[in-house]
């Protein structure tokens, strides 16, 4: 996408990114429908080749691991995507001119010279990817996959031990920890900075005749199969359940719009704040707070939100405890129950999406530019409001739009910690879903994947702005 | 206004009748919150100042978790005593139930003889093999009949008769009880285990007809009727009132409400449930079915051996 | 010819950064690219080195034609065999000083061989015990000789050098610009050195190519550079000098230094008059033929003295001249200058 | 005392960059550090300017004590009114030259003013009409004058400028120098300068601080470094030069080149000879008294001519000689070498 020019690449630029809007339970409801035994694909291959029951024919089982796999990897994949292409793009083109001045072709200098360069910002993709993997459930039990995840729901509500479950969400936590200390080892050496100096944008190089439309079409197929396809599908039953409560449905949609607003703000300041804050420190204790806040996200929902509602029960209560004695006017429950404790769980479980996607790209910044700006007169802050955030804008809306797509299309926290007679559009989806209908919910899901593309498209506007600045 | 608190496992559209029924008769608003999982913690959690009232659950394992935690308050009302059998009640009056659900076998008209399946024992005849479909066993449905079938024959006897069950799987475990109907529509099973309300959910859905179809391709058995036989495996949906509740009247109204002749004729006709209340008229199909006589096993008991349950589904590699 | 340049124009969006260059280096030459920043020096070695794609002209190097847009030729730039060294170096940040070296050897080389050459160019060039570091841990000089080790090191057939020595001391760049020069005489590579000390340029090139504001003014021998300069901008190379506008009267050139004589030039052609500074001489005593001046400044720079004047019939422009000795002077002292007649570089304006 | 730097140490990790440093900078003085590449220069500065915290020692700016590890004080750079001019300029990339020129500009200064000013300095520095370009599009020397101004427009009360002017050719580099050397003395603003040019040293600079390895070796006026060097590192700072070691033996000095006296330094003592290549005359006939040499290549460099030689007694050495006249002399003519005897700078070994 950086390197080359193709047909309809433009397009291709951000239409990458859309898959990122459907929620992983869709996708698999979606696919599943298509390609098992009841559906499309295989009652055609029946009908055509006049095959008569399962054990006539072998077709492969969708409800698999390697059906989880492939449905995850569609809806994740535009986490490395995002990341590593805007790596690429803020790449310091001459790094890679000079290797090729070195005799090496321009694969060889991809491989060592520009994926090395990029691969702090791949590790965030590929470890968002992770810990979004390690947490799922909708998917791996929709497809029936036991994972460690699975486990501990086994453990918590049919072996009523929560403590069990909670030693198991331990061990994905330190699973997640081993991983990333594995990476900060393997680069331990070398500072990725970008080099300062004249830094000409890479020019890409137009594909011409058969290439350029392989190179079209590998990126059409994941756009297809990931969006398309479920969009396609839910359209066609959206349009045969219209008559599902409108108003209730608006409600929904409102709420959902405004909590993922309020926690992608929210996450992306903290974010932004742990980030600045490990980069002004310069110390490796900072670093590790603020690595250890981020693990929320390998958490599965359902655990974090339990998880949250001691501390946060505890503070309600003190708080209530120490009005009544005061004041004697019952606060009740502050936070918890209210859309505060939403938005706060959303951020505990996302800021790992906005620490990593800011870090990585502050860390791309060389310190020179922090000592420039301090020299000219401007204490932290200033330098944050007019260098930091200006460079990494388009990190910065990156992390934003991830925040709130995955806000909107989280499940398990709200469930648990909605108020009363709150709905959202994903509890909406999966409260028919759970009714076995999810075709009567799927406009509703079909605004989830309507409200991830607008973020999709701001964000595409930037990236060809900044692409037509560097 | 006056208003009751309700932390809900059962879907909002299943309850959303009931409430607006108990609504327009007292005045009373019912506020909802419903979930999965994790209302249990959110109760505890929130300590004295925990807002709802009301936990209802759709089986006897959530129930029983509420319970054991402490979190019930005994209620004691003539009406909930008198409607309410003893057998589906906390032996304390901590929790009732409001309605039972019979863990049927689904069974295909065609492919599978009139009383060729009669127990639950027969599912682990190799002359199914490859003929039996059902969701996950980690599902609380099936850990609930599994947990039943240690109760009543112990560990050991669960387990082969588990093994047995597995050998005879058509496919994966997966889907919902409905997908299990399909897949017998669709030729890919024989029978099937699920609950048997969902008959009366396909047969009168409107909006998908071919699962109208799919719920006239099906023939319900109920097992293990013969005399002296353990009796079909139900489970229930329940409520109990909390002991922190703020509005324990209106819950206990509430409660005496769902048990009443209005929520229960409810209960049978719009979720196809079995009701608690005796002489509560009955859906037509759901008639159609047949009568059976349930397992009169403590729930309770059921409930103990969950966990169990659990981990033999784990030992056998049920869900594999 | 181990590279030629035909015709070449090169924009940037509409700005033109080359025009019309033309331009060889014979192979065994070494030339420098000599002019004010922003000329497009840097330009000129990324056409050749491929980076930027030609816009008109051809390119040829070791007799091949290895860009010519009109023919649809571009010969991809690892293809090419070019060493090059960037103006900011141009360093992997991921890499040990170690691995950007050896990064571009090449199979056909002998490696151990090459290595060890590594090691000898690092310790001859001071930096001996620096193999592991990474580039951000290296102070702006390290950097640049690494740079220069590594374009050397796969012993290309042709050597682009972008200001190798701008961010060396004296003392470090005389030695390094030897090493370097001893190594691309030793094995015949040709090289294009860009840089913008005319000292330098006279020292290490068999020829000197001047550009300005895109164009090639003058190429030619350093001593012809220096002694017959083409154009006012060449005369002012090479140290302080004074440039006067005047026009021709009568076979002869006024300016406020004095008469001087044009013999090629039209009368009434406006001229541009270059005096260089050290051509200037600064009398202590009053002399009717000289021209009384006032000194602004004096610095003793090493075995010269450097003035910085004010002429009484020009008190907005400083003068500059340089003598050989050592001067002490203070501010307003009168002072009386000479210009030898020959010394003058008068050019017609275009 | 604008600055003052008290018993200052530095370490990186374990490599120690600054040792003992001492020094001070006057109001309205302007000094250069001079010294080698990796030598410690930008560490100083950085420390100077708070960037880096300082380990041990004492700093004071304007007569305040602005770091102190003992005392934990640290003032922030902000807050010191220090302009700083980084060696890779540091210009923020996202931001129009205008914007990064006006970056610093305070509350306290008349903006209008101060913006009249910059439009004026650029077009002085040559640079009109790139008010509104980014830096990637402006060329090394463009990019260091935006540098320059933008160090230069908040006015500060010290400046620090690391290599300003070593992106940009003679002449240029000769107009931006004056310009910043009249905007410093105009304003009275004292300022560090490091440049590894000892010529632009002793133009721009009221003192020469001259750096080795992390520590002081001298610290004087121009002249005085020129013309008394301390040690052989300084002697041999200001253009080419030999280095030859031998031991004092009756109060003679044997070199190759000749033998030379000396009082001070004791007997049998080891010591370091430099002779400066401009103090060796290179004779084209045979005299007896004389060094005979054999030349390696010559170089014609203006007005100078640069020998290699090479002595039959030393034939691995290379002896570097400057003459002030035009020669040609081929590869292998044999020629005869004369030394003043004062010429010899003559040192004690460590
Ligand atoms: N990417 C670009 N976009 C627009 N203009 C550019 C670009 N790169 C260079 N230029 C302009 O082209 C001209 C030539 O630039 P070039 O870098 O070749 O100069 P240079 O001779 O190397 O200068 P220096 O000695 O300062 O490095 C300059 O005026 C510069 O501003
Ligand atoms: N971050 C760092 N980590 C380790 N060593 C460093 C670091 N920065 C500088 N050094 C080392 O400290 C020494 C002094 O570096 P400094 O940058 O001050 O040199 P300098 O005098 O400015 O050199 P130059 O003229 O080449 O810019 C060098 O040997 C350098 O390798
Ligand atoms: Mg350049
Ligand atoms: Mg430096």
């Amino acid at each position: 996408m950086t390197r080359f020019n193709f047909p309809l690449k433009s397009l291709l630029v951000w239409a990458l990114l859309l898959p990122l809007a459907v929620p992983s339970y869709i996708l698999a409801f979606v696919i599943t429908d298509q390609l098992e035994y009841a559906g499309f694909v295989q009652k055609s291959l029946r009908a055509i080749f006049g095959w008569q029951t399962a054990r006539d024919y072998w077709f492969p089982e969708i409800r698999s691991i390697q059906g989880a796999i492939a449905v995850l990897s569609l809806v994740l994949y535009p986490y490395v995507y995002l990341l590593a292409r805007a790596a690429f793009v803020e790449q310091a083109a001459q790094l890679f001119e000079m290797s090729r001045c070195l005799g090496k072709s321009q694969t060889q200098s991809f491989f060592k010279v520009a994926l090395p360069l990029a691969r702090p910002a791949i590790v965030v993709g590929v470890t968002l990817a992770l810990m979004e993997t390690i947490n799922e459930y909708g998917t791996v039990e929709f497809f029936a996959v036991p994972t460690l995840t699975a486990g501990i729901f086994d453990v918590w509500l049919n072996m009523s031990s929560l403590s069990a479950a909670a030693q198991i969400a331990l061990m994905l936590v330190s699973f997640s920890i081993l991983l990333l200390g594995l990476e900060r080892y393997s680069r331990h050496a070398g500072k990725f900075y970008k080099l300062t100096g004249q830094s000409p944008a890479m020019f890409a190089e137009p594909l011409t005749g058969v290439k350029a439309y392989v190179a079209c079409l590998l990126c059409l197929l994941p756009i297809c199969l990931g969006f398309l396809l479920p969009v396609g599908v839910l359209s066609h039953y959206a349009f045969r359940s219209l008559d599902a409560g409108l108003e209730q449905y608006l409600a929904s949609a409102w709420n959902s719009f405004s909590l993922a607003v309020m926690a992608a703000l929210l996450t992306c300041a903290l974010g932004l704040l742990l980030a600045y804050g490990v980069r002004l420190s310069k110390s490796s204790q900072m670093r590790s707070i603020a690595e250890a806040a981020t693990l929320g996200y390998a958490l599965p929902g359902a655990v974090l939100a339990v998880g949250i509602l001691y501390p946060l029960g505890l503070f309600d209560n003190w708080v209530d405890q120490l009005m009544q004695a005061w004041f004697a006017y019952p606060t009740g429950l502050l936070l918890t129950g209210t859309g505060g404790a939403l938005v706060l769980a959303y951020s505990l479980r996302f800021i790992a999406l906005s620490y990593r996607t800011l870090d990585a790209s502050l860390s791309k910044i060389t310190p020179e530019m922090d000592d420039a700006s301090r020299i000219l007169g401007s204490r932290s802050g200033k330098t944050l409001w007019r260098i930091h955030l200006p460079l990494i804008r388009p990190s910065l809306l990156t992390a934003i739009l991830l925040v709130f797509v995955d806000t909107m299309k989280e499940l398990p926290i709200t469930l648990i910690l909605r108020p009363f007679n709150f709905n959202t559009l994903s509890t909406q989806v999966w409260e028919l879903a759970s009714l076995e209908q999810l075709e009567q919910s799927s406009l509703a899901a079909l605004t989830i994947l309507l409200a991830g593309i607008i973020p999709v498209i701001i964000m595409s506007r930037n990236i060809s702005s900044s692409q037509s600045r560097t | 206004g006056e208003e009751v608190n309700l932390y809900s496992y059962r879907q909002q559209s299943l309850l959303q009748p009931l409430t607006d029924a108990f609504t327009a008769e007292t005045g009373i608003k019912v506020n909802v919150v419903h979930a999965e999982k994790g209302l249990a913690e959110k109760i505890k959690a929130a300590g004295a100042n925990n807002p709802a009232d009301l936990v209802l659950t759709v089986d006897i394992g959530r129930l029983e978790e509420v319970r054991a935690a402490g979190l019930l308050a005994p209620v004691n009302s003539p009406v909930l005593n008198e409607v309410v059998p003893s057998h589906l009640r906390h032996p304390d009056n901590l929790w009732f139930a409001l309605t039972t659900r019979a863990r049927v076998i689904y069974a295909d008209k065609d492919r599978v003889k009139e009383g060729e399946l009669k127990s639950l024992n027969d599912l682990a005849d190799p002359k199914w093999k490859g003929r039996i479909c059902t969701r996950s066993g980690k599902h609380v449905y099936n850990i609930g009949l599994i947990a039943s079938v240690i109760a009543e024959d112990g560990e050991a006897v669960a387990e082969t008769w588990l093994r047995g069950v597995k050998a005879n799987l058509a496919r994966k475990p997966q889907g919902n009880d409905r997908a299990q109907a399909k897949a017998i529509f669709e030729g890919q099973c024989d029978i099937a285990i699920a609950n048997r309300y969902y008959m009366g959910k396909m047969f009168y859905n409107t909006k998908s007809p071919e699962q109208q179809q799919w719920a006239e391709q099906i023939r319900v058995v109920y097992l293990d009727q013969q005399v002296g036989g353990r009796g079909q495996h139900i489970n229930i949906s329940g409520a109990g009132l909390l002991n922190t509740a703020k509005n324990k009247d209106n819950a206990i109204k509430l409660l005496e409400f769902l048990v009443g002749e209005t929520a229960q004729g409810l209960y049978a006709t719009a979720n196809f449930e079995e009701p608690v209340r005796e002489g509560i008229e009955t859906d037509e199909f759901i008639e159609s079915l047949g009568s059976f006589k349930a397992d009169r096993i403590s729930l309770q008991e059921v409930a103990e051996q969950r966990a169990a349950a659990a981990r033999l589904v784990d030992r056998v590699g049920f869900d594999l | 010819m181990s590279i030629v340049l035909r015709q070449v124009n090169h924009f940037y969006g509409k700005q033109q950064a080359l025009r019309d260059i033309n331009f060889e280096v014979e192979s065994n030459q070494i030339v420098a690219l000599l002019g004010p920043s922003g000329c497009g020096k840097t330009t000129l070695l990324r056409l050749i080195a491929g980076l930027e794609r030609l816009q008109s002209g051809e390119l040829y190097l070791q007799q091949q034609l290895v860009a010519a847009p009109e023919q649809a030729i571009h010969m991809a730039p690892e293809q090419r065999s070019i060493g090059m060294m960037f103006q900011d170096y141009a360093l992997f940040p991921h890499m040990s000083v170690r691995k950007n070296i050896e990064y571009g050897l090449r199979k056909q080389q002998n490696i151990p061989q090459r290595k060890q050459w590594i090691e000898d160019s690092l310790t001859s060039m001071g930096m001996q015990g620096l193999l592991e570091r990474f580039p951000h841990t290296l102070s702006g000089g390290q950097q640049q000789r690494v740079a220069l080790i590594r374009a050397l090191a796969p012993e290309p057939s042709t050597l682009l050098l972008d200001e190798p020595f701008s961010a060396l001391d004296e003392h470090l760049r005389q030695q390094v610009r030897e090493e370097t020069l001893d190594v691309l005489k030793k094995s015949n590579t040709p090289a294009v050195m860009v840089t913008h000390d005319p000292l330098e340029a006279m020292f290490i090139a068999d020829r000197i190519v001047v550009m300005e504001q895109g164009r090639i003014v003058q190429n030619d021998s350093p001593q012809e550079i220096y002694q017959r300069p083409t154009n006012a901008f060449v005369a002012a190379l090479f140290g302080p000098s004074n440039r006067f506008e005047s026009y021709v009267k009568q076979g002869r050139v006024d300016t406020p230094l004095g008469c001087f004589l044009t013999e090629q030039i039209a009368e009434a052609q406006a001229v541009d008059v270059i005096v260089r500074a050290k051509d200037i001489v600064v009398h202590q005593l009053e002399n009717s033929q000289y021209v009384e001046a006032r000194v602004i400044s004096v610095h003793a720079m090493g075995d010269e003295t450097h003035f910085r004047l004010q002429l009484p019939s020009m008190p907005e422009r400083v003068i500059h001249a340089r003598m050989r000795d050592h001067w002490q002077a203070s501010t307003g002292t009168k002072v009386w200058l000479s210009v030898a007649t020959e010394a003058a570089y008068i050019f017609a304006k275009a």
